[in-house]
């Protein structure tokens, strides 16, 4: 296993989708532990992965090389370099214990969980993908599952949100489909002269000739990548898909959604935008940066106003995605190692947060804010865990979402000055809807209505206690993240930014 | 300029007996308007020095393939062609799409230098055609037997009364029997 | 002790109470007494080897003697940043202040919160609490000093929320933890900016290379007022105050542990840690703001009623004295005044607690004549008073003169009398309002007879720390204050040329922050080239340390004297006209406020800061989430929706759409495909022909494109 | 005028033409076939006109008989479905069998 290690990965659920698709559909526990089982494969061999990586080169590892259409040169190209191995962690991470939490699922259970461990072959294939055609087809392979599980194991408006998704994110593939194309016909494979999908090749600017030597078309592509993966980020104004998917999504595709998909825009961004476009990265900064505080403080405020918890936490995710965006356009050391750790911290402080909503919503059967009040004496272990999210969320220190905020802010303010003190005002504004919100819901009078509402389970519990531990350590010590990526980014923003 | 006017005659009797096989609404009417295209074409034929072709065409289509409509048309006793009301919704933009076609096709006949060499006084061409299909095209020749022989089968099996022991679909559908008895 | 030694006290000092948090947190249930013992054990380890350290510092008297001990927390390649352990005099006192204080309302909490159903967890919460309190004091970086500071935030949130199910304690925690954060937003603009213009969080770098190289221009003002609005939010200053007397929402032991003697005083802490990143400007601003707060708050802890409040309003006026006095430049005096300062409060705040315990109101109007029911809280209380109110002998005495005098001498300096005038006035203030709390509560005969025959005195584990705090009111200053000169072996004014010499590793300037120059070359911050730091530092030395000429000496020496005077005469005053007006009745209190009934509503609606803000700051707030939220919805979703609407009409004139079938205008991107889908339906008819003449239309398409003619 | 190759073309196209006509406007599945029928025999036209007048040879006559074999075939399997369908619908309206798109 150890030669096929990535596709191994992300393979070995795509055989679990296959296993319990030939399963007849009344074994449903069955079907659900052979789902358990294909996630947690990936899981462990993410362990050894974390345990194998060499932290002390940039260069890709675990490679696999093969042909795969030859007349359109492109290839079979896994790899994995600083950049996503924290994604891909976290992607295994949160498959794994996303099937645990969709335990409760009894409508199409055998359809749900296939899809579902396709929808992370797709995940792990685009963060692993080094041939850009690989990388598109991945792309294009997670959007469907994700369209399939919102619009049919949704809430009440799930054909509104899951046309609402895919419309957005087809058009955002379009236009990376179309940035591929320019890509694949104006740059070289210095081996052999052709074209190629070779993302490495495409890197490299001494192999870019053809139109791609003219500042204008760059600029265009570059216009183009962005928005294709800001409607992924997703960021403003193009954040609207993602309030109405998160609302409708059952509990554990919410969690994927917050906690991978909108992590494969600065994914993209970082990995292809930025090496194969520095010039026009870097002339881009300063939109960027404004984008990201304007993401910062429209989400926040967007949340503020919400009453729905889910809504509240899609919005902070948009506020929080601000904050890589920031980290990103710092061009420094500093602001894009904050960025990427702040992508592996959001996914995991949002994935508790969504869990904790589930696990109300599961009990209430409803999720307004203004409609519950003093859960604390209720359920007290579960607000517990639901405050440590919360503060999580807000960025307090000793959690893993300080460390990546305050790197962000670290890197960003050098900078952009005025836009980053304008930015951190969000850490004002944040407190705010998440305190409030832990006012009305679990502060105050107990209300009656919820005197029998049970605490949280011990399932449940063993979706969460995980990440939690995680974000804590994190938090105290940020290393065991940072050494992961900080070698290949710091070459990423050296060959970026000169 | 006796062969023109044959060929005058035999085209034009083609093309007219084609236009009421597509113009008529009386199915029965129809197919005899087919005949005559069918024969028109073996005169063509004929005229084309093809002799064994003419023949066949007359002996083949004539004889089997019309019998065969004739027949269907009988059994399914629908006499008329188009029981509903014709509409103009499929008719006008069928015979532009039609017209077109045509038109497209006209101008490459026209527009285009065929190569052609000079013609001399027909031959008997019997002897070539079965000497090639035995040599040159004796594959095609043995596959066109085996579809044949599959048709042959096909068609059997289709037209079988049915028997609901052996035929599944049948039997899942209970409502279509019903539909066969009326 | 060696330094290693003290280093691991410091450790274990910072560590314990942690460690009492994570067992009870999790396992206090099961515990027998719900291991309360344990915390307090645990404390009372710490607050031993706290000892250990004071007494340390105390025999090598020298206040620059500093300890520090780093690991790397964060390592970037070229960006680092080092967690580290600083132990020096000013950390000795404080860590002193915290684990005496702490441990004393451990031992407090016992009998207070006998047979509260999260009993544990409120022990729990006063380890964790401990602890950061204790991180603050021990970080040696701007990083991990904002770190602790928002983890103590975070513990007085908790704490103050512990009754949460009570609707104003869930908002008074949720106001102190908001209005702190305004604060540390400005605190984490100042540390950007010092880290960015020097590339490093750790104070004595950061000192040693403003030193050499001092940031020109309002930047550094900016950078200084930034890190003191860190101050005003923690320390509860003009005009961040508002959540403090909210916060007394939180049980009686908590207020006197954090919103008294120890949390509220870390932003005067901080100040005095961070003096030498302060220019004048910004100490300027620190000297109006402290002087103001220690006004206003004196003021309204005249009319308030309620005996915590009161005690609240005293708390925020107190702290404007210590947060002044680094403004006026003098910090040690500062300090020395949050060192008697933790003590009496924490005793007056525990008073209370016996009080409130006996008699379960926080009323005042409805107590009186408690003297004889409960001695021990009667005396000690009235020895807390005694000090507060700057009556000599006792330390509150000592500490608020050598304010004052600074106050006055940087007035003389400065032409700034404004600081020392509004100072003078709330010492007398403090003495009346004080008096006043004592006649009202104990004094006189019992206005409600049925609260007045419950009462009774507290049981032995919550006078003990009254007696404990009592006997630290009086003699925690020294026999002579100040002028004893012990605690100047702890605190003195940096030293800045030793600094610089000791911290050979100072970065110098723009060094360390590698920045691409490609990107932002034009944003390197603007610094002065060299030497011409002197000056600026000097003006806050001058008052205190090393005085630069006679001039200041003479000045210094007329000041205190000048000082000292004023204040026992503003004093005696304040204690006399309550006496008059509260027990010979002489003057009639409601009369006066009759008269003044504009003043009284000021005074009264705590000059309308709620009031403002919440018709400015909330309102604002709250209306522009509002806009924001509707904005999305309306404007960005209603711009998506609409292009999905044109787009369908545009598939309406193409004849794609099935216009009967499209319903539902405000849905339209679902109708668009629906519409798209209505169309290719249509293309999908099942019917053969259809599909040849679509296939026959693409082939002439085709040859006619390619004109295959 | 000789009857060139041009002309047998035209008579071709024509039919062809006509053909299609029938295959698009047909609903009765009889109708229908007979316009493919007329279709096949204008290809098969285009092939012995060619050998006539292009080739020389009788390859398109060979073409022209497979055309008429595989005719022959496929009018004796459709006609088969037709009837299968008029047995199973009741009618031999294209249009009406529509089963399989409910």
């Amino acid at each position: 296993m150890a030669d096929h290690l990535l596709s191994w990965m992300t393979f070995a659920p795509v055989i679990g989708a296959a296993v319990i698709a030939g399963l007849p559909g009344r074994y449903k526990d069955l079907t659900k532990w052979i789902a358990a089982a294909a996630t947690a494969v990936p899981l462990l061999l993410a362990v050894q992965l974390f345990l194998q990586f060499d932290r002390t080169t940039a260069d890709m590892q675990f490679t696999e090389h093969y042909t795969w259409i030859k007349s359109f040169n492109i290839e079979y190209f896994m790899g994995v370099d600083g950049l996503s191995v924290p994604m891909v962690l976290l992607t295994a991470l949160l498959s794994f214990l996303c099937i645990i939490a969709s335990w409760r699922i009894e409508k199409a259970v055998k359809g749900y969980f296939s899809l579902f461990l396709l929808l992370e072959a797709g995940m792990m294939g685009v963060f692993c993908a080094l041939d850009f055609f690989l990388f598109y087809v991945f792309w294009e392979v997670m959007l469907l599952p994700m369209y399939f599980l919102i619009g049919i194991w949704g809430g009440p408006r799930k054909e509104y949100a899951a046309i609402k998704f895919f419309l957005y994110t087809l058009a955002g593939s379009v236009l990376m489909l179309l940035a591929m194309i320019a890509f694949y016909y104006n740059v070289k494979d210095p081996v052999t002269g052709g074209h190629t999908f070779n993302m490495l090749h495409m890197m490299d600017q001494a192999n870019h000739g053809g139109i791609l030597d003219l500042a204008n078309v760059r600029f265009v592509i570059w216009m183009g990548l962005f928005i294709g993966f800001a409607i992924k980020v997703p960021v403003f104004p193009f954040h609207t898909w993602l309030p109405d998917a998160h609302v409708e999504a059952p509990t554990a595709v919410s969690v994927i959604l917050a906690g991978v998909l909108l992590k494969m825009g600065t994914y993209g961004l970082l990995r292809i935008s930025y090496p194969m476009l520095p010039d026009q990265a870097v002339g881009f900064m300063v939109p960027m940066a404004i984008l990201g505080a304007v993401n910062i403080l429209y989400g926040a405020f967007c949340a503020m106003a919400q009453t729905d918890m889910k809504k509240l936490v899609a919005y902070s995710s948009v506020s929080h995605m601000g904050y890589v965006l920031l980290g990103m356009s710092a061009m420094n050391e500093v602001g894009i190692n904050g960025a990427v750790l702040q992508m592996f911290n959001h996914g995991t402080i949002t994935a508790m947060m969504f869990l904790c909503v589930g696990v109300i919503y599961d009990r209430a059967h409803h999720r307004d804010i203004n409609g519950f009040g003093g859960l604390g004496l209720q359920m007290p272990l579960y607000t517990t865990v639901f405050s440590f999210a919360l503060f999580a969320a807000v960025g307090l220190p000793g959690l893993s979402g300080f460390v990546s905020e305050a790197m962000v802010f670290i890197g960003a303010f050098p900078t952009h000055r005025t836009i980053t003190v304008v930015s951190a005002l969000g850490i004002v504004v944040g407190a705010a809807y998440v305190l409030w919100m832990l006012q009305r819901v679990f502060l105050g009078e107990k209300n009656a209505k919820y005197d029998s509402l049970p605490e949280i389970s011990a399932r449940e519990l063993f979706t969460l206690v995980p990440i939690g531990i995680i974000v804590l350590v994190l938090g105290v010590y940020p290393m065991p993240v940072l050494d992961l990526m900080k070698v290949s980014l710091n070459h990423l923003i050296k060959v970026v930014a000169g | 300029m006796g062969g023109d006017l044959v060929f005058y005659g035999f085209a034009l009797l083609t093309v007219l007996s084609g236009f009421f096989v597509v113009a008529s609404r009386n199915i029965v009417h129809a197919a005899f308007s087919l005949l005559f295209t069918l024969f028109g074409v073996a005169g063509l034929y004929a005229q084309l020095g093809a002799d064994f072709l003419a023949v066949t065409q007359t002996i083949v289509y004539i004889g089997g393939i019309l019998v065969l409509v004739v027949f269907a048309v009988m059994m399914t006793r629908i006499p008329r062609a188009d029981a509903p009301r014709r509409g103009l919704d499929r008719a006008v933009p069928a015979a532009i799409l039609a017209l077109l076609a045509f038109a497209l096709i006209y101008m490459v006949i026209v527009g285009t230098r065929w190569p052609q060499r000079a013609t001399g006084a027909p031959e008997a061409t019997v002897a070539e055609i079965g000497t090639s299909l035995m040599t040159r095209f004796v594959f095609p020749f043995e596959y066109a037997s085996l579809v044949l022989l599959a048709a042959l089968v096909g068609a059997a099996i289709l037209i079988r009364e049915r028997a609901p022991q052996d035929d599944p679909a049948d039997a899942d559908d209970p409502a279509g029997n019903g539909e066969v008895r009326s | 002790m060696s330094e290693h030694a003290i280093l691991l006290s410091a450790l274990a000092v910072l560590l314990l109470p942690l460690l009492s948090y994570a067992i009870l947190f999790f396992l206090g249930k099961k515990l027998p007494r719900q291991g309360d013992w344990l915390g307090v054990a645990l404390l009372g380890a710490s607050w031993l080897l706290a000892l250990r350290i004071f007494a340390h510092f105390w025999a090598a008297g020298d206040p620059g003697l500093r300890i520090e001990a780093n690991v790397r927390w964060l390592d970037l390649g070229v960006f680092k940043a080092d967690a580290g352990l600083l132990v020096d005099g000013m950390s000795a006192v404080m860590l002193v202040v915290v684990t005496t204080v702490s441990l004393l309302v451990h031992l407090f909490s016992i009998g207070y919160m006998h047979g509260d159903r999260r009993y544990e967890r409120f022990f729990a919460f006063l380890g964790f609490f401990t602890f950061s309190m204790l991180g603050i004091v021990l970080s040696n970086s701007l990083l991990f000093l904002y770190m602790f500071w928002e983890l103590v935030g975070l513990a007085s949130y908790l704490l103050i929320g512990f009754w949460f199910h009570k609707p104003s304690a869930a908002a008074a925690n949720k106001k102190a933890f908001l209005t702190n954060r305004v604060g540390d937003f400005g605190f984490f603009i100042g540390i950007l900016i010092f880290f960015t213009a020097y590339g490093t969080f750790n104070y004595f770098e950061l000192f040693a290379a403003a030193h050499l190289h001092p940031l020109t221009g309002a930047l550094l003002t900016l950078a200084g007022v930034g890190l003191f609005m860190g101050c005003i939010g923690k320390s509860a200053q003009v005009p961040l105050h508002i959540w403090l007397p909210d916060a007394m929402e939180g049980p009686t032991p908590v207020s006197a542990l954090i919103h008294a003697a120890t949390m509220v005083a870390a932003g005067v802490y901080m100040v005095a840690r961070l003096l030498p990143l302060f220019d004048p400007g910004a100490l300027l601003v620190v000297a109006y703001v402290g002087a103001i707060t220690a006004f206003l708050g004196a003021t309204i802890a005249l009319v308030k009623t309620d005996i915590k409040k009161s005690l609240a309003y005293s708390t925020i006026s107190q702290l404007g004295y210590m947060v002044m006095a680094m403004g006026v430049g003098v910090a040690a005096a500062g300090m020395f005044h949050l060192w008697t300062h933790a003590f009496f409060k924490a005793l007056l705040f525990l008073g209370s607690g016996s009080v409130i315990h006996a008699v379960h109101t926080q009323e005042m109007p409805l107590m009186g004549g408690l003297r004889r029911k409960m001695p021990i809280t009667f005396w000690t209380f009235l020895i807390a008073t005694l000090a507060i109110s700057g009556v000599p002998l006792f330390s509150g005495f000592y500490s608020k003169d050598a304010i004052l005098a600074g106050a006055l001498a940087f007035g003389m300096n400065k032409a700034h009398y404004v600081p020392f005038l509004l100072t003078l006035a709330a010492a007398g203030l403090t003495a009346f309002y004080m008096f006043r709390m004592v006649f009202l509560t104990f004094m006189g005969q019992p206005r409600d007879e049925a609260r007045h025959h419950h009462a009774h005195e507290s049981p032995w584990t919550m006078t003990v720390p009254l007696v404990t705090l009592a006997v630290l009111a009086v003699i925690s200053s020294g026999w002579r204050g100040p002028t004893d000169g012990w605690f100047s072996r702890f605190v003195a004014p940096y030293d800045m040329a030793r600094i610089v010499e000791e911290t050979p590793g100072a970065p110098h300037a723009g060094e360390a922050f590698a920045v691409p120059a490609a990107v932002h070359g034009e944003h390197a911050l603007p610094q002065e080239s060299h030497g011409e730091a002197q000056e600026s530092h000097g003006g806050t030395q001058a008052a205190h340390g090393g005085a630069h000429d006679s001039h200041d000496a003479h000045v210094r020496h007329t000041a205190h004297i000048t000082a000292m005077v004023l204040s026992i005469l503003v004093a005696g005053l304040g204690i006399f006209l309550a006496w008059l007006t509260y027990m010979r009745g002489r003057i009639d209190s409601s009369a006066v406020l009759a008269r003044l009934p504009r003043v009284h509503h000021v005074l009264q609606r705590m000059y309308f800061f709620d009031e403002f803000y919440a018709a400015t700051v909330y309102r604002f707030t709250l209306w522009f989430s509002w806009l924001c939220g509707a904005f999305d919805r309306l404007v960005i979703d209603g711009i998506v929706n609409g292009m999905g609407y044109l787009t369908r009409v545009l598939s309406w004139f193409a004849g794609l759409a099935d216009r009967y079938v499209v319903d539902g205008l405000v849905n339209g991107v679902g109708a668009v495909i629906q519409g798209a889908g209505e169309g290719f339906r249509r293309v999908q008819t099942g019917r053969v022909q259809s599909y040849l003449a679509y296939a026959c239309f693409s082939v002439l398409l085709l040859v006619f494109v390619f004109r295959a003619l | 005028m000789t009857a060139g190759l041009e002309h047998y073309l035209t008579v071709s196209a024509l039919l062809f033409g006509l053909g299609l006509y029938a295959v698009l406007t047909r609903r009765n599945a009889v109708a229908l076939l007979m316009g493919v029928e007329l279709i096949l025999n204008a290809a098969s036209l285009n092939f012995v006109a060619f050998a006539r007048f292009v080739d020389g040879g009788v390859d398109g006559h060979i073409v022209a008989i497979f055309v008429i074999v595989l005719a022959a075939a496929e009018a004796a399997v459709a006609l088969a479905i037709v009837l299968a369908m008029f047995r199973n619908f009741g009618t031999v309206n294209v249009d009406s069998v529509n089963r399989l798109k409910r």
